[in-house]
């Protein structure tokens, strides 16, 4: 793979950074605030799909920004997979802004300038991580994206939010001191070098022992993946406001610590190595024991940010299952479920932000009837359920398929019944919102005559997500197309 | 123990400077009036500059003011002359423990005006207070 | 100007206009703030010259009054002395734009005093920087000791006993290196630092060699507050007026340990058996360790913010003595690179902390609460210097704490990896924790409605957020320019010998 | 000398005839062996300090022997602050001049340059130019020392 040195991954990375001071500047005029949140989440984009193509001939970019260490750089580089995680994120910012605005309106959220300036930090931070060209550069902006979401979580500052910003940054700035710096430089002492490489650069540097301990403290240091017993931030963290949630807590941040396990796993351990040394059981036991226990505490849950969250923490460990299977279908579903995944738990959390807004009700128990008052609402959020339960004709199905042709590939047939049996827990958390939402009869008798539809600029961005699930499943190939040039390498 | 004692009397001068040390060191730790602990500190210092100065005397040393006309005449023997350098470190180490005891000074009695008290343990307990 | 003799002038400035300020400020106090900042610019301009011309030429060593050595006061501006002299010149400067502020309300009246006192520490700490001579470091660490004792004492509450206690422990530890150097003299008849390292080598080691190696190690280390000798140091810091702790709570303890890496490379080397002992390595490395951890579980119990920092440069000297006797290159470099990035980030939270008090009085934790809204900037610069205490990149301090961290798996120095990585935690404990205070508003504030309004920015005077500003961005400027850092000065700092 | 007019019952210890007689006497020749011992430092013993330390014990004698505002009266505070200010920037400003005149810090031979009298003198020369810098400068420090700390830190409000 020959990378082109250019300046555009600079950009990418740095016009949500230096977009936030006109955000700051134009504090007193909420309408042009918000027209620059969302220019420059269309130039963010814009500059990323223009970076695409290149990306999809074999090529790519890089830069160094300044070597800081000897060896190690702060440098960023383009290749298919932090495209395919750049391209995605990007993309979903785009609608997150628009559906921000009408959300934030709607509720007459105060610190609004904060809000949106810590988003664009915080989108930075995401571009930054998929397009790091080195464990050092990552964890720079792996760390920036814990800290500029501190604000979004606790926007609220009211006693829930400080205990849970509390946690959120206990868990996630805690064990990334604690594991991923150790490992780091664990890292560099061994191979004299942090920069990714296609087949990992550990091969033949460490034994089994050392790599096994890197393995285990790479999965737990990056706990924005909310591996179990690491996973507790993600509810907590559901106190932010709903656009938060959906977009960082269900794309953003997690897929950040997902995204980076995997580039763990290809780029610095290698498949090869793991696969020798037969350790790909260590990421799919705790994948494994992570997906099912979450599943049946979501069950569990009334409040429906909280089981979503749960949701979400299960459906991560899916890729992690995915690329511990160490075979290439395991591995194209791993990061096939990635934006799979993204679509369809945005539309979820646009959905039940769109809920809160309209019906100002957070428990699943209270929202009997809802569906008939919001049938777009709930169509969606219908659509996305089903996508990620795992069913055709939705972009969920191709995920789940190849996790398990790829499980019976490596004649782990635990690992088949783990996705099934986790699937129809899925199932059985999300089939009873829709249920009540449609059929069961509002308990009071003023079942919320007065309550509409959620304003159009939330409206549209989820029906464009719940589309996009849809969309997906027939047309994957852009995203395939990349995940095989990852897995290929 | 003979050879002991004549080995302490050959090197009395570090001995007597070992011993008013150890005396300001104790002052300095153990008493819990500030002035004793100033004194206590000035003996620590002077123990030092005795060491110093002890070490650059030798026996039936000239002092080391030279005439200039008999230097340039006869020569100097270095072995004769007591080594001045030590009294002239010692001179500016002086003055460092002047100053010191000054800013002590100066501080102690700002702190007999705020407490009324020169004792460490009542001044700890005003503060406490 | 000959530019042999700029770094002269960097020390000399400020030691005549010492003088200066003292008559001209009975006369006009307007005239002390001007004139303090004119010196320190000058200081500072002359020490950056030296620095680039020692980058592009190489040290040299300069004999005072052009009496040779071993006769003569020779200074040595090497790579790492004038690293160090830009150093203090630089916080110095930064410092002062700040200070001058804060005493101007502090110390109305005697500011030209305070001043005074002020600018002679700065010329001693240039000179202890630069000197190349053992017994001069004896006289100029009291110079900068005895006007430190002056400027705590000129503090608030129990300033005046904190700055005795300051004085008898900073005394124990100028005696003890006092008698090193005796030892020194007597064994080898010269003091003169390079004279030494040539002569000490052929001496047969014996006790006396150690008993002098010994005292003057342990004389610094109490000078630097290093674990266990650390007692005077969190009440003289914490009650010394706002305007002397930006400039000696970063520079004092940090040139200490400069000048312990002096001692122990310039004149002793790294063959020599006390520092090439594993055993000793072992303790030195353990004790400082040691007071890593107790350092920040003490920090963690303190209920003020500037007292919760002078705990943290407790912890801070354990980093830098640990690093130096992890006796290698890494843990050298870490060493030395954490001396000046420890020196920014000390420098960054005390013009916080200065900025902060200015309007608010006591620092106390539950006085802090809102403070983000009122002072947006102060805040986000504090953010900033937490973030470098913590070690994220690319904040300088993470840059060095990964050169510490590799000198101690180097070393195989477990304990001490343990301890630094124990305290990145408790850092991110203790400023989160601050930070959170901070941001949250109180309930009275949550009871008026959304009282957003009700609060105005209420931010210190522009000239104490101009040097907090630049030193936060220094945070992140360094961090970033640690690899030329490194590769330019610091490499030349670490002795051949690892 | 005139005499301090407080009543005697206010001092602490009664005037001592003998003792103010005495030390009016002594004054002069302390104050005029301090300046020998600095005059001389350059080429024997004596110098700067030691002779400062003398000329600034004569003032601290007649605080004792009389009162402070007696020593007072012969060497003011502003007079002292400038004293030991310009001590300092003799000593300092020597230096300086030195390097000024394209020599090292201190290196005397340079100021030949200005004052031709050849570089050897001029080395000797400095060192008494220095020397009565540092005089100046502990004479007065000696002198507010005491005055300081005997009146508890009151100079400047006045006694």
């Amino acid at each position: 793979m020959n990378l082109e040195p250019s300046y555009w991954p600079l950009a990418a990375v740095l016009i949500s950074l230096l977009g936030v001071v006109p955000i700051l500047l134009s504090d007193r005029r909420p309408n042009l605030r918000e027209a620059w949140t969302v220019l420059i989440s269309l130039g963010k984009f814009t500059i990323i799909a223009a970076l695409l193509p290149a990306v999809l001939e074999g090529g790519g970019y890089r830069i160094t920004l300044a070597e800081v260490l000897p060896g190690v750089a702060i440098a960023l580089r383009v290749d298919a997979m932090g495209m395919y995680f750049a391209l995605v994120a990007s993309f979903l910012w785009i609608l997150t802004s628009i559906y921000s605005i009408g959300y934030m309106r709607a509720l007459d959220e105060h610190d609004q300038t904060r809000y949106y300036a810590s988003f664009a930090v915080a989108m930075s931070a995401t571009v930054g991580v998929a397009f790091s060209a080195n464990l050092l550069t990552l964890y720079l902006f792996y760390e920036m994206l814990s800290l500029s979401t501190y604000p979004l979580v606790t926007h609220k500052q009211d006693a829930e939010a400080r205990s849970a910003g509390r946690k959120y940054l206990t868990y996630l700035l805690g064990t990334s001191v604690a594991f991923t710096l150790p490992a780091m430089i664990l890292i560099y002492t061994l191979t004299g070098t942090l920069d990714f490489t296609a087949g990992g650069i550990l091969a033949g540097k460490a034994d089994a022992s050392t790599v096994s301990l890197l393995l285990v403290l790479l999965v737990f240091g990056f706990a924005k993946a909310a591996v179990m017993p690491f996973h507790g931030w993600l509810p907590a963290a559901m106190v932010a406001p709903t656009p938060v949630s959906s977009f960082l807590h269900g794309v953003a941040v997690v897929k950040v610590g997902v995204f980076s396990i995997l580039r763990m796993v290809f780029f610095v351990f290698g498949t090869g190595l793991l696969a020798d040394l037969n350790l790909g059981v260590v990421l799919t036991t705790l994948a494994s024991i992570t997906v099912l226990v979450a599943s049946l505490v979501a069950l569990t849950q009334d409040n429906l940010k909280r089981r979503l969250a749960y949701s979400t923490i299960g459906q991560l460990s899916y890729m992690i299952l995915g690329a511990g299977m160490l075979t290439a279908a395991g591995m194209t579903g791993g990061l096939l479920h990635l934006s799979m995944h993204a679509f369809g738990k945005i539309t979820l959390f646009l959905c039940a932000g769109a809920i809160y807004i309209a019906a100002h009700k957070s428990n699943i128990s209270e929202m009997d009837g809802l569906g008939r008052r919001m049938p777009v609402t709930y169509g969606a959020f219908f659509l996305a359920s089903l996508s990620i339960i795992g069913m055709p004709p939705l972009g969920g199905f191709l995920s789940k398929w190849s996790l398990v042709v790829g499980a019976i590939d490596g004649g782990q047939l635990l690992l088949v019944a783990v996705v099934l049996v986790s699937s129809m827990l899925n199932a059985a958390y999300f089939f009873p919102i829709v249920y009540r939402g449609f059929f069961a009869r509002a308990a009071d008798g003023n079942g919320g005559e007065e309550i509409r539809e959620a304003p159009l600029l939330c409206l549209i961005p989820l029906s464009i997500t719940a589309l996009f699930c849809l969309a997906l499943f027939l047309w994957p190939s852009v995203l395939l197309q990349l995940i095989q040039m990852v897995v290929s390498s | 123990m003979e050879a002991i004692l004549s080995e302490i009397i050959a090197k009395y001068n570090y001995w007597i400077y070992v011993v008013l040390m150890m005396v300001g060191f104790y002052a300095m730790i153990g008493k819990n009036n500030l002035v004793k602990k100033l004194l206590g500190m000035n003996i620590f210092q002077t123990a030092i500059i005795l060491m110093f100065i002890s070490s650059g005397v030798k026996k039936g040393g000239l002092i080391p003011v030279l005439d200039k006309q008999a230097a340039l005449e006869h020569g100097v023997n270095s072995a004769l002359i007591n080594n001045p350098v030590p009294h002239v470190l010692m001179l500016t180490a002086i003055v460092v423990s002047v100053s010191v005891t000054g800013v002590a000074l100066a501080l102690m009695q700002r702190i007999y005006r705020r407490y009324g008290t020169l004792e460490e343990n009542e001044i700890l307990e005003k503060i406490d207070r | 100007m000959s530019a042999t003799n700029l770094h002269m002038y960097a020390l000399a400035t400020p030691l005549i206009g010492a003088f200066a300020v003292m008559v001209v400020g009975r006369f006009s106090r307007r005239a002390v703030a001007p004139m303090v900042l004119g010196i320190l610019s000058f200081s500072f301009a002359a020490a950056l010259a030296v620095f680039l011309q020692v980058l592009s030429g190489g040290g040299f060593r300069y004999v005072v009054g052009n009496w040779l050595a071993p006769y003569g006061i020779e200074l040595s501006v090497d790579h790492l002395g004038s690293l160090m002299q830009l150093l203090v010149s630089g916080v110095a400067l930064t410092a002062s734009v700040s200070a001058v502020k804060s005493v101007a309300k502090d110390l109305e009246e005697r500011q030209h005093l305070f001043f005074t006192l002020y600018l002679i520490l700065i010329a001693g700490l240039h000179g202890l920087v630069l000197t190349a001579d053992a017994f001069n470091v004896y006289v100029l660490l009291e110079i900068a000791s005895i006007t430190a004792y002056g400027l705590i004492a000129l503090g608030r509450g129990r300033a005046v006993v904190s700055s005795f206690n300051y004085v008898i422990m900073g005394s124990t530890g100028a005696c003890f290196y006092l008698l090193g150097i005796g030892y020194l003299y007597i064994l080898t008849g010269t003091l003169n630092m390079a004279d030494l390292a040539r002569i000490i080598p052929t001496l047969e080691s014996g006790a006396a060699l150690a008993t002098a190696f010994a005292f003057c190690i342990v004389g610094l280390w109490i000078k630097m507050a290093f674990f266990p000798l650390h007692v005077w140091l969190p009440n003289a810091y914490s009650d010394m007026p706002d305007g002397a702790a930006v400039l000696v709570a970063p520079l004092m303890t940090k040139v200490t340990i400069y000048l312990m890496i002096r001692f122990m490379f310039s004149i002793f080397s790294p063959a020599y058996e006390f520092i090439q002992h594993a055993g000793v390595q072992q303790i030195v490395v353990g004790v400082a360790a040691l007071g890593i951890v107790c350092a920040s579980a003490m920090a963690i119990a303190q209920k003020n913010l500037r007292r919760m920092l002078t705990y943290l440069i407790i912890a801070e000297v354990g980093y830098m003595v640990g690093g130096v006797w992890l006796a290698n290159a890494q843990g050298m470099t870490g060493a030395i690179l954490h001396i000046v990035n420890d020196a920014l980030m000390t420098l960054c939270l005390f013009l916080a902390v200065s900025a902060i008090a200015y309007h608010e009085g006591a620092l106390d934790f539950d006085r802090l609460r809102g403070l983000f809204r009122r002072m947006p900037v102060t805040m986000a610069a504090l953010v900033v210097a937490a973030l470098s205490m913590i070690g994220v990149p690319p904040t300088c301090g993470f840059f060095s704490k990964w050169y510490l961290l590799l000198g101690g798996i180097e070393a195989g120095q477990w304990l001490y990896v343990g301890a630094l990585i124990f305290s990145s935690l408790v850092n991110a404990v203790l400023f989160f924790r601050v930070i959170e205070i901070a941001y949250f508003r109180t309930p009275d504030e949550v009871a008026h409605g959304s009282g957003h309004e009700a609060l105005q920015v209420r931010e210190a005077p522009a000239a104490m957020l101009q040097p907090l500003v630049l030193a936060a961005a220094a945070l992140i400027g360094v961090g970033l320019a640690t690899g030329p850092l490194v590769q330019h000065v610091i490499r030349f700092a670490v002795p051949v010998g690892f | 000398m005139k005499k301090d007019h407080s009543l005697p019952q206010d001092r602490p210890i009664g005037p001592s005839l003998i003792i103010e007689v005495a030390v009016r006497i002594m004054i002069p020749f302390i104050q005029l062996f301090g300046l020998y011992v600095i005059a001389h430092g350059h080429y024997s013993p004596g110098g700067g300090f030691q002779g400062g330390v003398v000329l600034g014990a004569s003032f601290i004698l007649m605080a004792i022997a009389f009162d402070l505002k007696t020593s007072l009266r012969f060497f003011s505070l502003r007079a002292n602050a400038v004293m030991a200010s310009s001590g300092v920037f003799i000593y300092s400003g020597t230096g300086v001049l030195c390097a000024l005149m394209g020599g090292l810090f201190l290196d005397y031979s340079a100021l030949d340059a200005i004052i031709p009298l050849g570089p050897v003198e001029w080395r000797s020369m400095g060192v008494f130019v220095v020397e009565l810098g540092v005089g100046l400068a502990v004479t007065s420090i000696m002198a507010s020392l005491f005055w300081d700390l005997s009146s508890g830190g009151d100079m400047d409000k006045g006694l």
